[in-house]
C-alpha cells in the first residue's frame, strides 16, 4: 500500500515525487501549510512535466493557434476546425513512447486508448486513427520484439474500438535504440454546434465517474514519462495499465449517447494523472471547486489508499458533470453498456478542491495553484557541440555513379523506405466506410458522410533533418505534410504536433527544442495553417543518449469535393509524366548518404517557403480542374524512389515508365537527392499545353520528364542510360524487405 | 520431460477477458462464480534432458518468451513423460 | 422487404451494414439491441455485423452467442428465415451451431486487412444467385481468427451438399495454398448452412458495395439477398 | 472452491499459435522441445457450492462456454480453497 497521511515528508520523498525542494517550498509557501503526503502526490503529477508543460510552455506560445475556421484551439482535450456544413473536425496526436519501450504491446494500445478518449470526450464519433512510430535500428537486437508489439498493440486496440487505422509512418534509427517514440493521433467528427469541454460548471451539479473501475494501475505513469531512463525503469514496470479495448468501445458509444442529452454540462476523461487530473482541469476551466467522496469511486481492488485511487492510470475511466437532479438518467444509461458508474462529488463555489474518503478530509487544496502554479522554466539553451562535426557533407569521397540500378533497390529494400504493407495491413483501415485513400498512398483521404467533401490526413517527421538542423527540419515536417496533402487533393486547415524531445536540463536539448519550435511556427505562420493541438514529450533518453528531436507534425486538410481525390500512382499507358518543383544539388540528411556511404552529415535540403506554397498550390489546382491523373510526393529517397513507388504502388496494375532527364547537377543528386518542394505527376497527353501555361502563370518550375509505359523503369540523363530495371523485380524487393527485418 | 506451464497476469493488473468472462457467467446465472482470472497454458515435450535442465531451461523460456514479466506471472511443473 | 442488423456491444461493421441496406439500397432496416427481446416474426432478413462483439475474449463469438436476441436469431434461422453472417457475425454463427466448424486464429498469428479475390462456387444460393458461377470476387477481409476449420467429415458433407459458397482464390480464379490468406481449411471464406438460409462469410461485402469506391463486387451478394426474398424488384 | 481449468486443441486441429511458438523456440536454440501444446487457462473462485455441486457446474460452464467443443478439449480440477 502507498501513500499514507502519517508517512513524514522528507526532502528525498519530494525528490522521489519529480519536485525540487525549490518547487515544493514554493508550494508550501503559497499554501501557508505543510502539504499531507496524498497532497504531495498530487503536485508531483500535476506538476510534472507531462501536465505542466513547464519546460515548454514559454516556447510553445511562438506557434500560431489561430484562424477563422479554428473553433478550439490548444487546452482543451483536443483542437476543433470548422469544415463547413454544419460539421467540425476534433483531432490530436499523443505520444506514449516510454510505457511502449516497457510493455509495447500494452503501452502502445493504451496510447490508441487515451488519444480515442481525448476525441470522444469532446462529443466528437472517432473516425480515424494513424500513429508516428520510431524504432532503433532493424538490426538492433530489441527492435523486432517492439515492433511486433506496438504494432500489434495499436491493430487490437484500433481494431476492436472500430476506428479505422488509416495511415502513419515508421523509421528505424539507431538514435532510439534506447527509447521507441510511439505518437498516436486520432480524428473525430462533430456538429461544429455541439462541442463538448471539460468544464465543471454549475454550483450544485453531481459529478460522476464512469467506465471501468479503478486499480492500482500505473500509479506515477505521468511522472514516469517525465523523467529519463535509468537501469532502475525496470523497477518501475509494473505500472505499466493493461488496457481493454472492449470496455473503450463501450465508453464511446455510452459517451455519444449521453452527449445528444441537453444535461451534460462537461467531462473529460482520465487520462495521465487520472481522477486527479480531470478533477482539478474540470474545476480549473469552469473557475469552480469540486467535493469528492472517494469511497464512491467504483473500485476494483480493495483497500486502496486516497493516494492510489487518486493517482491511478487505470484506462477507460470518464468524469462527466451533469444538470442537478438527471443523476438517475446518467447511471440508467452507464448500466445500459454495462460500464460501472457512481456519483462521486458535486461542483462547488469556492475554488477549491476538497477530498473526503468516507467523510474524513485527506486533500483541501485551491485549484488553481495546482493546475496553473508550476513556474514556466525558462531553460538555459546552447547549440550543441555535434553540429560543428556534421554539418557539410565531405563529397571528394563520393564519387558519381555512372549506374543507378544498385543504389535505387539498395534504397527500396532500405527500413525506412521498403513498403509499409506489413504494418499498416495489420490494422483494419476500412471499417465504418469512410476511408477512400487507404493507406498505401500519400495521405489518407476519408469521405464525410453527409456532404460531398473529404478529409486528408498526414503525419511527418524527417528526425535526420531535425538533427541536422532542428530549425529547418521542422519546417520541412510542415512542409513535407502539406505536401503530401496537396498531393491527395486537399488543402491544410489545422495541424497537431507531438514534440519528442530528450532531457530539457540539457541546454543542448533545449536548443533543439527551441530551434524546432520556431521552425514549426514560422512554416505554419507562412502555410497559414494554425496549430490546434498537441503534446510534448521530454526525458526521451536513456543513459544520457538524446534521440533526434523529433517534432512529429499532422496535417488535417479539407478536400471540398471528395471527387479530387488523387493517388500517387500511374494509371495509364502513354500519360506523360511531369516534375513540378525544382532540383539542387543536395545530399545532407538523405537516405542515399545513409544507406549507401552510412553517414549523417551535411545540411538538410533547402527549403524556399514561398515555392513551397506555389508548388502546393499549383498542384491543387491542376487537380481541382481534372487535369491530373496522379500526384506523388517527393520526399525519402529523392525523385528516383518517387518514380519508382508511382510505377509499383497500383494496387492491381503495376506500370513501367521512361524518364529522359537533362540536368547539370551530379546524377546522384538529381536522383537521390532529396530536394524540397517536388511533386510528380501523371497527365493525360492532351492536357500537356493547360497544365504548362498553368505553372508558368503560377511561376512555378515545370518539366515534362517522361512517359508511363512498359515493364521496366528506364531512366536516361543527358542522353545517357543511368537506371534500366524491371519493374516486378523492383516491386519484390520493395514489398518484401519490411517482414525480413521485423517479421 | 514434460512441463506444464501456467501464465497469470500479475496480482492488481487488469484482466480484461476475465471480467468479460465473469460478466457473462453471471448473466448465465452462474453466480456462485466470484472470481476468475484467465490465462495462459502451455505444454512442452522435452527430449533428452534431466529434470533438473529441463528446469533451467524452461524457467528460460518463460522469462524470454511465453511471459511478458512486466505484467504476466508464470509458474510451471516438470514431470516425467507418462 | 424488411432488414435488421443485430447489434452486439463490441459490433463495430453494424453502421456499415446497415448503411448499405438503407442508404444503398434503401430497404426497410432496423437497429436490433442485443438486450432486446424483440419480435422478429416481422423480419425477412438478419445481419449479423462484424466486429469484436463482448471484446472477442475467450473465442471471437462464444459469448455473444448467449445474448438473449440470439435466442431469437436462433428460432428465426430455424424456421427458414434469412440470417447473413459476416466475419465476427459468421463467428456467432458457429458458436451457436447454426453453422457447422470453427473458425480460429489465422495461421499468419496477424491481424489481416486488405481486399482478397474469392472464387463463388455455389451460385445457386441465395446468398450468390445474382453471382456467375466459378466468377471471381475482389472483398475485403479484416480479421484475426478467421481460419475456417472443419473435419474431414464435415469437410465432406460441406462439399456434397454444395454449401461451400466462396473460395479464397487468386485474381484468375485459381483456389490454392498460395491464395489463402488465413489457412482456412480447403480456401473456405463462406458457407451455407444445409437448407441454405444461413450464410456465414469472412470477407466484408458491405465494404465494397457503396458507389463512393470504384469495387462494388459486395453489391452482388446484397442483390442476390434481395433478388431470392422479393423477386423482381432490383429489375 | 476453486476449479483450475485447462482448455487445449483438440488433435487433429491445428494449433497455430503453438506453431508458432515452437518455431520461435528452435530459432532460439531450444531444440529439445520436440512437441508444444497452446490452451487456455482458468482459475474460477466458486462460493457456497460443495465439491460435488462445483464439478457438475464447471462442465456445464465449460460445455457451453469455456471450451468450443469442435475443436477443443477440457480438463479441470476442483480443490477447496487454502
Ligand atoms: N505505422 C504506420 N501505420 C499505418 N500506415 C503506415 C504506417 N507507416 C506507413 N504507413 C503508410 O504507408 C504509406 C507510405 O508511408 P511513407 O513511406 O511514410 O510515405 P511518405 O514518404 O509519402 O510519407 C502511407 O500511406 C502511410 O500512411
Ligand atoms: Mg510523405
Amino acid at each position: 500500500m502507498i501513500g499514507s497521511n502519517s508517512i513524514a515528508i522528507t526532502p528525498d520523498i519530494v525528490r522521489q515525487h519529480g519536485l525540487t525542494l525549490e518547487e515544493f517550498g514554493r508550494i508550501e509557501d503559497l499554501l501557508g501549510r505543510e502539504l499531507n503526503f496524498t497532497e504531495l502526490g498530487i503536485f508531483s503529477v500535476m506538476w510534472s512535466e507531462h501536465c505542466s508543460y513547464k519546460s515548454s510552455r514559454y516556447y510553445l506560445k511562438k506557434l500560431p493557434t489561430t484562424g477563422p475556421r479554428v473553433l478550439q484551439g490548444p487546452g482543451e482535450n483536443a483542437g476543433v476546425v470548422d469544415i463547413g456544413d454544419g460539421i467540425a473536425a476534433v483531432f490530436k496526436i499523443e505520444s506514449h513512447n516510454h510505457p511502449s519501450f516497457i510493455e509495447p504491446r500494452q503501452g502502445a494500445a493504451t496510447g490508441v486508448g487515451g488519444i480515442l478518449r481525448d476525441i470522444f470526450t469532446m462529443g466528437a464519433r472517432p473516425i480515424a486513427l494513424m500513429n508516428s512510430l520510431r524504432f532503433g535500428a532493424s538490426d538492433h537486437p530489441r527492435t523486432r520484439f517492439l515492433v511486433n508489439g506496438v504494432v500489434e498493440g495499436i491493430s487490437n486496440y484500433g481494431n476492436c474500438t472500430g476506428v479505422p487505422t488509416v495511415g502513419g509512418e515508421i523509421y528505424f534509427d539507431s538514435c532510439y535504440n534506447g527509447n521507441i517514440l510511439v505518437n498516436v493521433f486520432c480524428l473525430g467528427l462533430i456538429p461544429s454546434d455541439k462541442i463538448f469541454l471539460g468544464n465543471a460548471s454549475g454550483v450544485g451539479n453531481p459529478v460522476i465517474y464512469f467506465g471501468s473501475k479503478t486499480g492500482r494501475d500505473g500509479i506515477h505513469g505521468a511522472s514516469m514519462a517525465s523523467s529519463e531512463f535509468d537501469e532502475s525503469s525496470e523497477e518501475k514496470r509494473p505500472t505499466v495499465q493493461v488496457g481493454d479495448p472492449f470496455a473503450e468501445k463501450l465508453l464511446i458509444e455510452a459517451c455519444l449517447e449521453l452527449m445528444k442529452e441537453d444535461w451534460v454540462v462537461g467531462i473529460q476523461d482520465m487520462g495521465a494523472a487520472g481522477l486527479t487530473c480531470s478533477t482539478f482541469e474540470m474545476a480549473g476551466r469552469a473557475g469552480t471547486g469540486i467535493d469528492l467522496e472517494l469511497s464512491k469511486v467504483p473500485m476494483r481492488e480493495a483497500g486502496m489508499t486516497p493516494y492510489e485511487t487518486l493517482l491511478s492510470e487505470s484506462q477507460e475511466r470518464m468524469l462527466v458533470v451533469v444538470r442537478k437532479g438527471m443523476e438517475k438518467e446518467a447511471l440508467a444509461l452507464f448500466d445500459k453498456w454495462d460500464l460501472d458508474s457512481g456519483v462521486v462529488g458535486e461542483v462547488t463555489d469556492k475554488p477549491v478542491v476538497r477530498i473526503f474518503d468516507n467523510g474524513n478530509p485527506v486533500v483541501n487544496l485551491p485549484v488553481e495553484l495546482v493546475v496553473d502554479g508550476a513556474l514556466d522554466l525558462k531553460r538555459p539553451t546552447k547549440k550543441p557541440e555535434y553540429l560543428k562535426e556534421v554539418d557539410h557533407v565531405k563529397l571528394d569521397s563520393i564519387l558519381e555513379p555512372t549506374r543507378g540500378e544498385t543504389i535505387l533497390k539498395d534504397l527500396l529494400a532500405s527500413p525506412n523506405i521498403t513498403n509499409k504493407h506489413w504494418v499498416y495491413e495489420q490494422y483494419d483501415s476500412m471499417v465504418r466506410l469512410n476511408t477512400l485513400g487507404l493507406p498505401g498512398s500519400d495521405a489518407a483521404v476519408l469521405r464525410v458522410k453527409g456532404s460531398k467533401k473529404a478529409l486528408a490526413l498526414s503525419v511527418d517527421c524527417n528526425s535526420r533533418y531535425c538533427y541536422l538542423d532542428p530549425f529547418r527540419g521542422a519546417q520541412i515536417a510542415v512542409a513535407e505534410c502539406a505536401r503530401n496533402i496537396a498531393c491527395s487533393g486537399g488543402e491544410p486547415i489545422g495541424l497537431t504536433n507531438c514534440l519528442n524531445f530528450g532531457n530539457p536540463e540539457n541546454p543542448e536539448i533545449m536548443w533543439q527544442f527551441e530551434q524546432a519550435v520556431s521552425g514549426m511556427g514560422e512554416a505554419c505562420k507562412f502555410f497559414d495553417i494554425p496549430v490546434v493541438s498537441g503534446n510534448v514529450s521530454l526525458y526521451n533518453e536513456t543513459l544520457g543518449e538524446a534521440i533526434y528531436p523529433t517534432p512529429t507534425v499532422a496535417v488535417v486538410g479539407l478536400l471540398e469535393d471528395r471527387s479530387y481525390h488523387t493517388t500517387q500512382w500511374f494509371k495509364e499507358d502513354g500519360d506523360l509524366i511531369g516534375l513540378i518543383g525544382l532540383t539542387m544539388e543536395e545530399f545532407g540528411g538523405s537516405e542515399y548518404l545513409k544507406i549507401i556511404y552510412d553517414r549523417v552529415e551535411g545540411k538538410p535540403p533547402r527549403l524556399d517557403l514561398h515555392l513551397a506554397k506555389s508548388v502546393n498550390k499549383l498542384c491543387l489546382e491542376l487537380i481541382q480542374q481534372k487535369l491530373l491523373t496522379s500526384a506523388h510526393d517527393c520526399s525519402e529517397g529523392g525523385l528516383a524512389i518517387a518514380l519508382a513507388e508511382s510505377c509499383m504502388s497500383h494496387p492491381l496494375n503495376p506500370k513501367g515508365a521512361t524518364l529522359g532527364l537533362d540536368s547539370t547537377v551530379r546524377n546522384d543528386a538529381l536522383l537521390f537527392g532529396e530536394s524540397q518542394s517536388r511533386i510528380l505527376i501523371s497527365l493525360s497527353a492532351k492536357n500537356r499545353l493547360a497544365v504548362e501555361e498553368k505553372a508558368k502563370a503560377m511561376e512555378v518550375p515545370f518539366t515534362v520528364i517522361g512517359n508511363v509505359g512498359g515493364d521496366a523503369l528506364v531512366v536516361n540523363v543527358n542522353g545517357k542510360e543511368f537506371i534500366r530495371e524491371e519493374i516486378s523485380s523492383l516491386k519484390q524487393l520493395w514489398l518484401g524487405a519490411l517482414e525480413t527485418y521485423v517479421g | 520431460m514434460k512441463a506444464k506451464i501456467y501464465i497469470t497476469f500479475k496480482d492488481g493488473v487488469l484482466d480484461p477477458q476475465g471480467k468479460a468472462v465473469h460478466h457473462a457467467l453471471k448473466d448465465l446465472g452462474y453466480n456462485e462464480v466470484s472470481g476468475i482470472q484467465m490465462g495462459k497454458y502451455l505444454e512442452l515435450t522435452m527430449d533428452g534432458v534431466s529434470r533438473e535442465e529441463a528446469e533451467i531451461r524452461v524457467t528460460e523460456m518463460c522469462e524470454k518468451l511465453f511471459a511478458n514479466t512486466v505484467i504476466e506471472s508464470y509458474r510451471f511443473t516438470i514431470e516425467p513423460e507418462e | 422487404m424488411k432488414c435488421g442488423v443485430v447489434v452486439f456491444p463490441g459490433s463495430n461493421c453494424d453502421h456499415d451494414c446497415y448503411h448499405i441496406l438503407k442508404h444503398v439500397f434503401e430497404l426497410d432496416t432496423e437497429w436490433i439491441w442485443h438486450k432486446d427481446d424483440v419480435d422478429l416474426s416481422g423480419f425477412d432478413l438478419i445481419v449479423l455485423p462484424g466486429g469484436y462483439s463482448y471484446g472477442d475474449y475467450l473465442r471471437a463469438g462464444a459469448i455473444a452467442q448467449f445474448s438473449s436476441v440470439m435466442k431469437k436469431v436462433i428460432e428465426f434461422a430455424n424456421s427458414g428465415r434469412m440470417v447473413l453472417g459476416i466475419c465476427n457475425g459468421f463467428q456467432v454463427l458457429v458458436e451457436s451451431g447454426l453453422l457447422p466448424g470453427a473458425l480460429i486464429q489465422n495461421h499468419t498469428q496477424k491481424f489481416i486487412c486488405k481486399t482478397v479475390s474469392v472464387r463463388v462456387e455455389n451460385a445457386s444460393t441465395p446468398f450468390s444467385c445474382e453471382c456467375l458461377e466459378k466468377s471471381v470476387l475482389n472483398i475485403p477481409i479484416a480479421h484475426h481468427q478467421g481460419s475456417y476449420f472443419i473435419d474431414i467429415d464435415g469437410l465432406n458433407q460441406l462439399i456434397d451438399n454444395e454449401q461451400i459458397v466462396f473460395r479464397y482464390s487468386g485474381c484468375e480464379g485459381e483456389v490454392t495454398g498460395l491464395y489463402n490468406p488465413n489457412g482456412s481449411v480447403d480456401n473456405i471464406a463462406g458457407i451455407v448452412n444445409e437448407n441454405k438460409n444461413v450464410m456465414g462469410l469472412m470477407p466484408h461485402p458491405e465494404r465494397c458495395a457503396d458507389p463512393a469506391w470504384p469495387n462494388l463486387d459486395g453489391q452482388l451478394i446484397f442483390k442476390s439477398m434481395i433478388q431470392s426474398l422479393q423477386p423482381g424488384i432490383l429489375l
